[in-house]
């Protein structure tokens, strides 16, 4: 098939583009809702595709970046594919398939307004996760970065109410704030310490840096990436679930949450460099932030009763596991962390994606008020407990991987405590997300809850029936997936 | 149309002209002993100027009208630079008076300084009877909208 | 300077301290004076000031005007020119342009005024900035809600 | 004839020699020529043909000097120092075409505009002010002269108070507006030329190369130093330096949209040029006084600027108005690039001035959209207009964000660079470090007084009865021309990068820096 016969930089190119050709046809087709939503559809599979093209061309090594323009002498604007970023650019790219089908239901079901900028900005946000994800040097994946925070703002603030505008107000307050404010500086300052940006193995800062430096250029990292919800500055992510709900699975479970933590591996990874950090033992007070983080947020996730907020607070737990996994500065919680990635991406957006469904058919958001109704929507809340099975980490499911290779690393580097900060969370993960299911299917339905089997519309709750097969079939494929992903950490000669 | 002050007016319409002959000595003389366009310029207004205030400004109007006086003071500009810019046509730097003769620079640069001066002449007067108008030509209190 | 007040060197620099005094008067009156005409006339002291300042600057002492003695047929008549000082014309061409630029600027300010006087019948700055206070109130009573939600 | 043709020949070969003076003469016979002509129909048309000329000028006299040198002429072919003499390098070519683009663009626009917001009458002579302000700035950045810079900042001033008063059909205090100028401006010209005497005392030249061999040979004595500060504060008059920047905030306000436009992107620039050529060039850095004053004076007021304008900004309720404080700002970001004295900091400067130049260009041209549109620049008479006129409000978006400095913007490479000259300067002083960390906090508060435009603009509801429609187009081309200026030079600014780094260092060689000749111009 001449197809697959793209060479990569074209195919990466074409990822791009597509986002960006179906943000152009919602743009034109406006008003013929069919028309727009099928291009659409037709757009993300051929976004999949190409992504799917590079990895059959390229694999899990790593290639040399390409330059698309130079912005000014020492940096430009360049792609170069790995591991790391080609799986972030095909749960991205893959996952936004499904959440077009349960975005289109959803948006349709609910009857919001304006779905051409809905899913024009949509598509925008794509377009800039698979720019993050083959950024090849820092100033690329700032550039995206910053887009993906930008285009996302309208689809916080889609309610239009004033409540959304609040969230959307802090939303954007703290993700920009914190890229520009420490982030851009811990760009800049790097630039002028080693003179390139670029994502090189083993870093860039090794030998350049020493002394207290090393931790605050770290530290800046770590808080600027907002992304990433690191506390303090996780408060963006509960503000931002006034959006609708596609908006929620996709990007705050997906798409923005890990193209954060995703950058925080990458600066990790490539500009700071595992063996580097172990040996300054930079990262260690970031490893006991996370692991804080991890601790408070399932803690305050227990007394949400708003589902999403739950859900929110549980992702930010969730993200703290990645940064931890990259503050433990072993090949073993790096690995972890990546894995995670995919993990959590593919539970926590059954999870949304399931709330949305409730929301959807029975308009409620409290837990409490969701007594009894696993009898109307059995498959939704099946879904809902696979996924957060896979969220806890329990064998057969894909959530248990990660946790294990993080608990090798922490034992690697004799960070027992980390071990239980872990086994708590599990534990925790446990009290806040399993009652939900339990109230659903077990206790009495209050008065008015219906009880014979209504589902939410097919376009809604199929989408996260998949993904949850998906958390399943994980589980077996994670040797592969790991695989995969070992080049990032073997330092390459 | 005043008509007291019998002595002004007739003073004015001796003086007038007097002013006016003055202006022209004082303008082409400008390029080899004291005075020049700036000078003659404000002089020859001066004449127009005393003719207003004396006869008023409708008379003077009739004399030298406000378009005309308008046109005047860009058309000096215009001089100004054309001589500039017809040495840059000989292939000169501009206002290289050298052009005009380029055998006897000193009678080029004559030449060339009275064109230009000229120009200012022309331009000064009408700036300074364009300047007398603008004021005197106001009446005192006047709603923005009706000018 | 030995002498706290050294009479010689001020005496050697006296137009120095007039052009200060004029500018600082200038000055004085631009920022003093309320009435907008009174601005204006304190501008025009100022410039003159720096007028005067280089004019000062160009004299040379015994300097006459530097204009060439010429013979009946134009032509300068060399031995005219043997021992004669001239000024330095500069200066003065110079702030022929300088005063030139100022009387502009006057008649434009003056024009500027009358059209203030105009519209807001007075050439008051007190008054002009309590009428502009008011008429900003009003947009702010008009439009002031518009704070686009809370910065 | 044959001896014309000969004369056409001749003048062919010399065009390229004439080009520093025709760069300010184009415009300036066009203003003159207008008023003869009289005729309100081809006002426009001659204006307009004159910009576009000297924007070809100006690029051809940019390439010329790419190389680094610069191309002298001398004016009635008398030699400097004693004669007039016009002289382009890198760092006045960048300027010139800056300032003829962004007029060339802006005229389609000013046409109008300049309709709606202007009595008919008006029309032609205010035409003819625009290029007589035209020329002054031009004539400001060409020359070599130190009182022709005098000369012609006069020309473009009085044609400015002329153009803000023109104002005063929509609102009467653009009378006031332009009389408070008026007064501030010619006070800083005035001391600006107090400055030039005691060089001229000092040195007895008024040849910006002549003064700086001179300054260097002599070295500082209490005339020149203070003949530095009678400039420096005459010409941060002009600069809207921070103390002194009151007049400016009103006059942008009140002026003619098409009018503010014009004057923001380019007055202050060309302003700003003179104060670097002359703290550069003219008076070697290397001067102690030179030097304490940038950094002692000129880096904290300009943080300052940064914070109190931009703070200010925040609680506009006026479009037009908030913009006019976020230039304030903005100048205190050049200012400071200046003071750090560096040549990243200088190209840094160099770059923000080009920069904020097209962007602040875009956003007042849709806020002049939105007067045409809907009367008034107020939050309220602009809520929700993002929906009624898309394509204008799309060009906006692409400003504000360059104004934050978002990637991917012009904005933010000026302002990448800005931070890189301070951290590079960390090391040996770690004041360095807080101001570069100054740079990033304020363009957070642009955030917020950007992003309040937006959510008048986007998120709230329009008045149901505004009959506002998109934009003519003659409106939106020159709009998108500058968005797409803005997104253009946010990618790929190699070549500006570079070509403002050659400026940079011509500046930075100081009197070194204007002796290098390359190409000679002139005839003859």
């Amino acid at each position: 098939m001449g197809y697959f016969e793209l060479d990569t930089m074209t195919a990466i190119y074409a990822a791009m583009l597509f986002p960006l050709i179906a943000m152009a046809g919602n743009m034109v087709f406006a008003e013929f809702k069919n028309v727009r939503d099928t291009f659409t559809l037709l757009c993300a599979g051929l976004t999949f595709g190409s992504v799917l093209v590079v990895l059959s061309n390229v694999g899990n090594s790593i290639t040399t970046p390409v330059s698309l323009f130079n912005v000014f002498p020492g940096v430009d604007v360049a792609f170069n594919v790995e591991p790391l970023g080609l799986m972030f650019a095909l749960i991205g790219s893959g996952l936004w398939i499904l959440t077009h089908i349960y975005g289109v239901g959803y948006m349709r079901g609910n009857n919001e307004k304006h779905h051409a900028r809905f899913f024009a900005c949509f598509c925008i946000a794509i377009s800039s996760v698979i720019g993050i994800a083959f950024a090849s040097n820092m100033f690329t994946l700032f550039l995206f970065y910053e887009i993906l925070t930008v285009s996302t703002y309208p689809l916080v603030a889609h309610k239009g109410t004033p409540d959304a505008i609040r969230g959307a107000r802090v939303y954007l307050a703290i993700l920009i704030g914190t890229s520009i404010a420490l982030q851009l500086t811990a760009v800049i300052w790097t630039y002028v310490l080693t003179g390139t940006l670029d994502f090189t193995q083993g870093g860039i800062l090794d030998g350049k840096v020493a002394g207290w430096i090393v931790p605050v250029l770290l530290g800046l990292y770590a808080f600027g990436i907002g992304k990433a919800a690191l506390m303090p500055f996780h408060k963006w992510l509960p503000a931002a679930m006034v959006a609708p709900t596609p908006v929620s699975a996709l990007l705050h479970a997906v798409a923005v949450v890990k193209a954060g933590v995703f950058t925080m591996l990458k600066v990790g990874i490539y500009i700071f460099g595992i063996d580097f950090l172990a040996q300054t033992e930079a990262s260690e007070w970031l490893m006991w932030l996370a692991a804080y983080s991890i601790i408070a947020a399932s803690v305050v996730a227990m007394f949400q009763d708003n589902l999403k907020k739950r859900l929110a607070y549980s992702t930010i737990s969730q993200l703290s596991y990645i940064t931890l996994g990259m503050a433990l500065a072993t090949s073993m919680g790096v690995l972890g962390g990546a894995m995670a990635i995919a993990m959590h991406a593919m539970g926590k957006i059954t999870l949304f994606m399931c709330a949305g469904a409730i929301y959807v058919k029975y308009h409620k958001t409290e837990i409490s008020q969701m007594q009894g109704l696993g009898r109307a929507m059995p498959i939704t809340f099946a879904a809902f407990f696979i996924g957060s099975l896979s969220i806890i980490g329990l064998p057969p499911l894909g959530g248990s991987w990660p946790k294990f290779l993080l608990m090798v690393g922490a034992a690697d580097t004799g960070h027992y405590i980390i071990i239980g900060v872990l086994m708590l969370s599990s534990l925790l993960n446990v009290a806040y997300l399993l009652p939900i299911v339990g109230r659903a299917f077990f206790l009495p339905a209050p008065e008015g809850t219906p009880t014979k089997f209504a589902e939410a519309p097919l376009l809604v709750w199929l989408p996260p029936a998949i993904t949850a097969i998906g958390c399943i079939v994980l589980f077996f494929y994670a040797g592969a997936l790991q695989e995969f992903l070992t080049p990032i950490v073997s330092v390459s000669p | 149309m005043i008509f007291h002050h019998l002595i002004l007016r007739v003073v004015t319409k001796i003086l007038v002209g007097t002013i006016i002959l003055f202006a022209l000595y004082v303008q082409f003389h400008g390029d080899f002993s004291p005075g020049g366009g700036f000078q003659a310029g404000v002089i020859m207004a001066v004449a127009f100027i005393i003719y207003g205030i004396v006869f008023g400004l409708t008379a003077v109007k009739k004399v030298f009208p406000e378009w005309v006086v308008h046109k005047t003071l860009a058309f000096g500009v215009l001089i100004y630079a054309g001589t500039g810019i017809a040495t840059m046509f000989l292939g000169y730097d501009f206002l290289d008076y050298d052009a005009f003769s380029p055998a006897h620079p000193t009678v080029g640069q004559h030449w060339g300084l009275l064109v230009i001066e000229f120009g200012v002449g022309v331009t000064v007067t009408g700036v300074m009877v364009a300047i007398y108008y603008a004021f005197a030509g106001r009446p005192p209190s006047i709603s923005d909208e009706d000018w | 300077m030995s002498k706290l007040l050294d009479l010689q060197f001020l005496a050697g620099h006296a137009h120095y301290l007039l052009f200060i005094v004029l500018m600082m008067t200038g000055l004085f009156i631009v920022v003093d004076k309320t009435n907008l005409v009174k601005k204006i006339v304190g501008l025009n002291i100022f410039q003159v000031s720096v007028f005067m300042f280089y004019v000062s600057i160009g004299k040379v002492t015994g300097g006459t005007a530097p204009i060439f003695p010429m013979d009946d047929k134009y032509h300068v008549d060399k031995e005219a020119l043997v021992g004669i000082a001239y000024s330095n014309p500069l200066p003065h061409v110079l702030i022929l342009t300088a005063i030139v630029v100022g009387i502009a600027t006057t008649s434009l300010g003056l024009a500027l005024i009358v059209r203030i006087r105009e519209s807001f019948n007075t050439i008051d700055e007190e008054d002009i900035l309590h009428i502009e206070q008011e008429m900003t109130r009003d947009d702010n009573r008009k439009y002031g809600n518009a704070m686009g939600g809370l910065a | 004839m044959a001896d014309t043709a000969v004369v056409a020949e001749h003048t062919l070969r010399t065009f390229k020699d004439h080009l520093p003076v025709l760069q300010v003469l184009v415009p300036f016979c066009t203003a003159p020529l207008i008023v003869l002509l009289g005729s309100r129909r081809l006002a426009w048309p001659l204006a307009f043909i004159a910009s576009a000329t000297a924007l070809v000028i100006s690029i051809m006299l940019m390439w010329e000097v790419r190389e680094g040198g610069y191309v002298a002429y001398t004016l009635g072919g008398w030699a400097p120092p004693l004669g007039i003499e016009y002289r382009v390098d890198a760092a006045n070519a960048f300027v010139l075409l800056l300032i003829s683009a962004i007029g060339t663009v802006v005229l389609p626009y000013a046409y109008i505009s300049i309709k709606d917001e202007i009595k008919a009458r008006d029309h032609t002579l205010m035409y003819a002010c625009w290029m007589l302000c035209f020329t002054g700035l031009l004539g400001m950045v060409v020359t070599g002269d130190a009182f022709n810079v005098f000369v012609f900042l006069e020309i473009s001033s009085l044609s400015t108070y002329v153009l803000v008063a023109q104002g005063a059909g929509r609102d009467r205090r653009a009378l006031t507006a332009a009389y408070d100028y008026l007064i501030m401006g010619t006070i800083g010209a005035t001391f600006f030329v107090i400055g030039l005497g005691m060089l001229y005392m000092a040195t007895g030249t008024l040849n910006m190369a002549d003064l700086a061999d001179r300054i260097a040979d002599q070295g500082a004595n209490r005339t020149v130093r203070s003949g530095f500060a009678f400039i420096i504060v005459g010409m941060g008059l002009k600069v809207a330096m921070f103390p002194l920047h009151l007049w400016l905030p009103k006059a942008y306000t009140f002026a003619p949209s098409a009018v503010t436009v014009f004057l923001s992107a380019t007055a202050t620039k060309a302003a700003i040029y003179v104060v670097m050529r002359f703290t550069f060039s003219i008076y070697n850095p290397d001067f102690s006084f030179t030097n304490n004053t940038l950094e002692i004076i000129f880096a904290p007021l300009a943080i300052i600027a940064m914070f109190s304008a931009s703070f200010v900004a925040v609680f506009q309720t006026n479009f037009k108005r908030m913009l006019a404080y976020s230039s304030v700002a903005q100048v205190g970001y050049i200012l400071l690039g200046i003071s750090l004295l560096t040549e990243t900091g200088l190209t840094a400067a160099i770059l923000h001035m080009f920069n904020h130049g097209i962007t602040k260009a875009l956003l007042f041209m849709g806020v002049g959209a939105y007067v045409l549109r809907s009367g008034g620049a107020f939050y309220t008479q602009i809520a929700g207009l993002g929906r009624k006129m898309p394509i204008t409000s799309g060009a906006v978006v692409i400003g504000g964000l360059s104004l934050i400095g978002v990637p991917g913007t012009a904005g933010f490479i000026s302002k990448w660079i800005l931070v890189q000259a301070a951290l590079e300067r960390a090391p040996d002083n770690a004041m360095f470090l807080a101001i570069a960390v100054a740079i990033v906090l304020s363009s957070l508060l642009a955030v917020v007084y950007v992003w309040r435009a937006f959510e008048v603009l986007f998120l709230q509801e329009p008045d149901p009865n505004s009959t506002a429609t998109e934009a003519p187009l003659m409106m939106l081309v020159p709009m998108w021309i500058m968005a797409g200026a803005c997104i253009w030079f946010g990618f790929s600014t190699e070549h500006l990068y570079e070509f403002a780094a050659q400026a940079a260092q011509g500046l930075l060689d100081g009197s070194q820096g204007m002796m290098i000749s390359t190409g000679q111009g002139g005839a003859h």
